[in-house]
């Protein structure tokens, strides 16, 4: 049986940098415990014990391969995504599973995968059903009678819905042989992905990772890039470490057509309440941007906040801090601001 | 359009999460271009026939990397490749990756 | 050319970018029938407090209007000058016609009144004496009509449809003042393919494509703004909300390119559409 | 595995709502049967089923086309526009003013609509002439420059009152107008604040800045002394004992826009502004139905409105700059701030509602408040065509919200921190883990 472990244990703390809030008490009139205390904070320090290794692979994608470090980072503010899984790093759990070589909880993602094929089952079934009230109205057959037969004919799909089993049968594929090393044991595939901005957090805001935030944006937008070629990932990351530094969970915001998400605490705990799309501050876009980037955000009981970014410097200057690695310099350079888009219905707001 | 750097995490991608048969890459002819094709595990729609080959694209999401596709590049990939639909894998700055058809001209949507 | 069997659009405004507006019910029947359905934005008086059904004025899309002018089905009528000129001018005999014409209806009126008052009273058994309606009582319930289509025009209309340099001017003013010139062809195209189409911008697009009268069918497609064919790039974050948007109505995201050379009016191959989808994973 | 569900459904539950709004917004497609029982005349039109997918060829559905169209056109033609010669009253349109008069003023529209000179007559501006001769209201009439006599000024159609506009922005304006109308708004061309004009207070006032970079310059003397924040050392040199302190040290390298949170800050940066420009920006002021609206004093309006064309080649979605001076004109009733209700609730007007003794709002509540609703906003109404989307655009403001959370509290400070304690607490509050999650409202 697995053990129930509480969420906000295991995601005790916000950040992968832990503050020292283990320090032994200070009792007032025991100087002892002041020598120890003292002792304790100054041999102490917030750093990791070492750094997390990241890597690039396929390019410029960001990479952390260690299964520990990989949990690490799910766990202390979730950071990264998995890349065979849709956030946390389950695939290992998925594929054992898969292949019937132990015995677990069925994974998130095949749940979601059993009741996609339902849902098609559904749709073929009514794509019949069409076709016989085609076939119906063709021979004449009165309105009526047509929708009493619809009506018929929903409700058996429900009860048959109702009744449809879950069918786990293991199924192999010539992928799956090379899945196994040697030894005979499952190779883990799956790799954590860090976002640039991600990444770039995690070293130049917080000592995490083993690059240095030079590096790294060499690496992604290479040695003589032009203020048009930084502009993008600089007005994203400080957006990005707008959010964070508030406080907020910010992962990407791709399935719903926006840059980012934000999580109070993170994904486990609840659902994202806005969805952000970053801007340079003089941006001005075609109305349908607006309008269906809203559509998607809006529909998924999210509010959009359009989050404007503005250089108040001049382009050159920045770029010089971006060559020079002043990168806390140029960051500051940017002042952000946030504008909630969000339709509004006349009749639904008379009083 | 040089999406050479993607052509494994996408590869990756559908034959281990989305458990696709028959991966494979191939470069387009006069062209930088890579796509992968494979077989997906169950038929993609109600309107498709058989279970099929499909043909996946990959492209990156992020307009700070480069890999800006024009509709006149999406024709000539059609030309060459003569099927009635590619899937877009369209590969996030998080390494995530998301598929949408795309059809050549006015196709009708799904009747449910 | 002889306007009188064609369509009139009044086009609001003045300098580009004017509003394409139709005052004649039958006028509205007949672009219905050729799969121009438009947009009634005026208050419906029997149903005054609300938006769900609204009445003349129809008002057309700026690219049906320059279809509708280009295949000659209907013509420009133009300004508020043509008003201003026409009532200032109007003549003491133009106005008794019109007064008689109000006198006629008033008398008509009168007629179906007491008919149907006396059938009340008969219905009721009273004899037409006891329940006598006074005159004033008539005459102040007489109904005085505030016509739809103008009649003060209608003369200056048909000698606009009769200027073909006029109309000429006219389509072109209204052309230059849209955003995007292309999606003229794209518009074009879609109709070829005899599609409704109506604003699309609730949904996210320009045009949403429906295979038949609204009234019935639904909507198929969300088309986009036009591309140019060569050099704009696909917004793939955009193509992501589409096809997001697209799975939950039903609608398929159309992207549309039109290639650049303004002159070649060559239709089907000019403009190239393709449909988007979610693939359903992923 | 609870947790993970809750992340299943994120996405899922996309598909419903866009469903549900997919309807509303579908314009061209109602049912006109409907209409048809509303208004009186009519027989009454059998309804029809749902909607097809595509023409399929057969007579059945060519027949419920031709009925749909049938109940449409036949709404159309029946509802005729006018009055009875009892009600009739007549407005004469002056050209060289744009504006039409009344001379016999009478009826309920006066109460919203009109401005009556002193020698009695009421003036209608366009947007009230054509909205009420829609709605057979008044019956429009052209005042002849050269004639006194009105037996010679002729009746105008609605072709003639729509061909009078003299912009398409304003043919765009009327639109939003009346569609704000039918629904019972009161809408006015937007006015600069009252106080803007003649507030002596307001003038009177001090300047933002003293006080400003007093507190800016204290601050920036404190912040000397602390240990350099993305320096290579501050890890090494620094000991952070909470989670609270690492978000303050990350918290202080990008600077944000933040919303005036008082009354009077909004009243100082509304000043600040009108002096630099005097324009008015928003297209109308509007307020929400009510039966006691005095045109003479309104009181503040409800909603600020902007008229934008989306398909006019001059269109542009207002930038950043643009949309934060908007706001600095804003001065509608203010829902944004509970400052702002607590000085509304002093003054004698507002004393009745007696909201003022409701229950204080736990800080995390009240902080997701300000989130979820954000500051001043106004209204875009956006014209596609003839259909109007109306989107709300609000100041918001997360830079001064932090929303990080405490770890839990040790229960008892001599017992050492276990599994035992947090359950405890979990088992005393079935709310859930609210108490370990609760939320810092630092600002």
């Amino acid at each position: 049986m697995p053990k129930f472990v509480p969420n906000a244990k295991h995601y005790k703390y916000p950040l992968p940098i832990h503050p020292l809030d283990d320090l032994p008490e200070l009792i007032p009139h025991n100087p002892v415990s002041w020598l120890y205390w003292l002792y304790s904070y100054v041999s102490r320090t917030n750093l990791l014990p070492s750094k997390i290794h990241v890597r690039f692979s396929n390019g410029k994608h960001i990479t952390v391969a260690d299964p520990n470090e990989m949990l690490y980072l799910w766990r202390n503010g979730f950071f990264g995504t998995a890349q065979l899984s849709r956030s946390e790093p389950t695939w290992k759990q998925r594929t054992l599973d898969r292949l019937g070589l132990q015995k677990s909880l069925v994974a998130l993602e095949h749940v979601t995968e059993q009741r996609r094929l339902e849902r098609l089952e559904f749709k073929r079934e009514r794509a019949n059903f069409e076709a016989v009230r085609l076939d119906l109205r063709r021979q004449g057959v009165a309105e009526t009678e047509i929708a009493q037969q619809e009506r018929e004919f929903l409700k058996s799909l429900r009860d048959r819905e109702t009744q449809l089993q879950q069918n786990s049968d293991v199924q192999s594929r010539t992928a799956d042989e090379k899945l196994f090393n040697d030894s005979n044991e499952l190779v883990n595939l799956e790799v954590l992905e860090l976002m640039p901005v991600e990444a770039i957090f995690l070293t130049f805001a917080l000592p995490v990772l083993d690059i240095s935030p030079l590096t790294l944006t060499r690496t992604l937008v290479g040695d003589h890039p032009s203020y048009a070629d930084i502009n993008e990932l600089c007005i994203k990351y400080v957006a990005y470490h707008h959010y964070r530094s508030h406080g907020w969970c910010v992962r990407s915001g791709i399935k719903f057509g926006c840059d980012f998400l934000l999580y109070k605490r993170g994904p486990p705990f609840q659902h994202a309440e806005f969805g952000i799309m970053v801007l340079n501050s003089d941006a001005s876009m075609d109305y349908t941007w607006y309008a269906s980037s809203a559509r998607v955000v809006g529909g998924a009981k999210k509010s959009f906040i359009l989050c404007y970014v503005e250089l108040q410097r001049p382009q050159h200057e920045a770029l010089l801090m971006w060559q020079q690695g002043k990168f806390s310099q140029l960051f500051s350079s940017y002042k952000v601001g946030e504008i909630m888009y969000r339709r509004w219905i006349p009749g639904k707001n008379r009083d | 359009m040089d999406n050479s750097e993607l052509v494994e995490l996408v590869k990756t991608n559908l034959s281990h999460q989305q458990l696709w048969d028959s991966v494979r890459s191939f470069k387009l002819s006069n062209s930088d271009t890579w796509m992968v094709n494979g077989l997906p595990p169950h038929k993609l729609s109600n309107d498709d026939e058989e279970l099929e080959t499909e043909w996946i694209l990959p492209v990156e999401l992020q307009q700070y990397n480069s890999g800006n596709m024009t509709l006149e590049m999406a024709d000539q990939f059609f030309a060459e490749l003569k099927c009635r639909r590619i899937i877009l894998g369209i590969v996030n700055d998080d390494g995530t990756v998301v598929y949408y058809f795309m059809y050549k001209g006015l196709h009708k949507p799904k009747k449910n | 050319m002889d306007g009188s069997n064609k369509i009139g659009i009044s086009l609001v405004g003045s300098g580009n970018g004017r509003i394409p507006l139709v005052f004649d019910i039958n006028d509205i029947k007949k672009l219905r029938d050729i799969g121009v359905a438009g947009i009634l934005s005026g208050t419906l008086p029997s149903a005054a407090q609300q938006n769900g059904f609204l009445s003349v004025p129809l008002r057309l899309m700026v690219e049906e209007a320059l279809w509708l002018t280009e295949t000659g089905v209907a013509f420009f009528i133009s300004g508020p000058e043509s008003v201003t000129t026409a009532a200032e001018t109007v003549t003491s005999s133009e106005m008794e016609r019109a007064r008689q014409e109000l006198e006629h209806s008033f008398a008509e009126q009168r007629v179906f009144k007491r008919q149907q008052h006396a059938e009340k009273m008969a219905r009721l058994g009273l004899s037409n004496a006891e329940g006598k309606e006074t005159p004033a009582l008539l005459e102040s319930s007489l109904f005085v009509e505030i016509p739809s289509a103008s009649s003060l025009i209608s003369n200056e209309a048909k000698r606009q449809g009769n200027d073909p340099a006029q109309q000429q001017k006219l389509w072109h003013k209204l052309k230059d003042g849209c955003t995007n010139p292309g999606d003229y062809r794209v518009y074009k195209a879609l109709k070829q393919q005899n599609y409704f189409l109506s604003p699309g911008a609730r949904f996210g697009g320009r045009f949403i494509a429906y295979p038949g009268d609204p009234l019935r069918y639904h909507s198929h497609m969300t088309v986009q703004p036009a591309l140019d064919y060569r050099r704009d790039p696909l917004n793939l974050l955009q193509v992501v909300s589409g096809g997001r948007l697209g799975t939950g109505v039903k609608k398929l995201w159309v992207v549309a390119g039109v290639r650049a050379h303004e002159e070649q009016e060559d239709i089907e191959s000019d403009v190239s559409f393709f449909s988007i989808e979610w693939a359903g994973f992923g | 595995m609870a947790s993970k569900t809750i992340e299943r459904d994120e996405e899922s539950s996309i598909t419903r709502d866009l469903l549900d709004s997919d309807d509303e917004a579908d314009e061209l497609s109602k049912d006109w049967s409907h209409i048809a029982k509303l208004c009186k005349s009519q027989a009454v039109v059998p309804k029809r089923g749902d909607k097809d997918y595509e023409p399929d060829g057969t007579n059945a559905q060519e027949l419920l086309l031709y009925r749909a169209k049938k109940a449409m056109f036949d709404s159309l033609s029946d509802a005729a526009r006018g009055t009875v010669v009892k009600n009739q009253i007549k407005a004469f349109y002056v050209p060289e003013r744009h504006l039409a008069f009344i001379s016999q003023p009478k009826g309920n529209f006066m109460h919203t609509m009109g401005k009556v000179d002193r020698n009695g007559t009421c003036w209608l501006n366009f947007h009230e002439f054509v909205y009420l001769a829609e709605r057979g209201t008044i019956t429009p009439y052209f005042k002849r420059s050269d004639r006194e006599d009105h037996g010679l000024d002729p009746l105008l159609s609605i072709q003639d009152l729509y061909l009078l506009f003299r912009s398409s922005q304003e043919s765009d304006e009327f639109a939003v107008f009346a569609h704000l109308k039918r629904l019972g708004f009161i809408v006015m061309p937007s006015q600069m604040s009252p106080d803007d004009h003649n507030n002596d207070q307001i003038k009177h006032m001090p300047r933002a800045g003293l006080t400003d970079s007093l507190s800016k310059l204290t601050k920036a003397l404190s912040q000397i002394f602390q240990v350099p924040t993305y320096h290579p050392l501050q890890y090494h040199l620094t000991r952070y004992t909470t989670s609270g302190q690492i978000y303050a040290a990350l918290n202080k390298l990008v600077p944000f826009y933040t919303a005036p949170k008082t009354a009077k800050e909004i009243d100082q940066e509304r000043y600040s502004r009108t002096i630099n420009s005097r324009k008015n920006d928003f297209t109308f002021d509007v307020w929400k139905p009510q039966g006691s609206f005095k045109k003479k004093t309104p009181g503040l309006p409800d909603l600020h409105i902007l008229v934008l064309n989306k398909n006019t080649s001059d269109y542009s979605f207002p930038t950043y700059s643009v949309i934060r001076s908007l706001f600095q004109s804003v001065y509608s009733k203010y829902d944004g701030t509970l400052e702002r209700q607590e000085s509304a609730a002093g003054s004698p007007l507002s004393s009745k509602t007696g909201k003022q003794f409701s229950k204080p709002v736990p800080p995390h509540l009240e902080q997701q408040r300000r989130l979820k609703k954000g500051y001043r906003s106004f209204i875009l109404a956006v014209m596609d065509d003839g259909l109007i989307s109306f989107v709300k655009l609000t100041e918001s403001d997360f830079g001064s919200e932090n929303v990080w959370f405490k770890t839990t509290r040790r229960a008892s400070k001599n017992k050492p921190r276990s599994d035992r304690s947090t359950r405890h607490n979990g088992g005393k509050n079935p709310g859930g883990e609210k108490k370990t999650e609760e939320l810092n409202a630092i600002r």
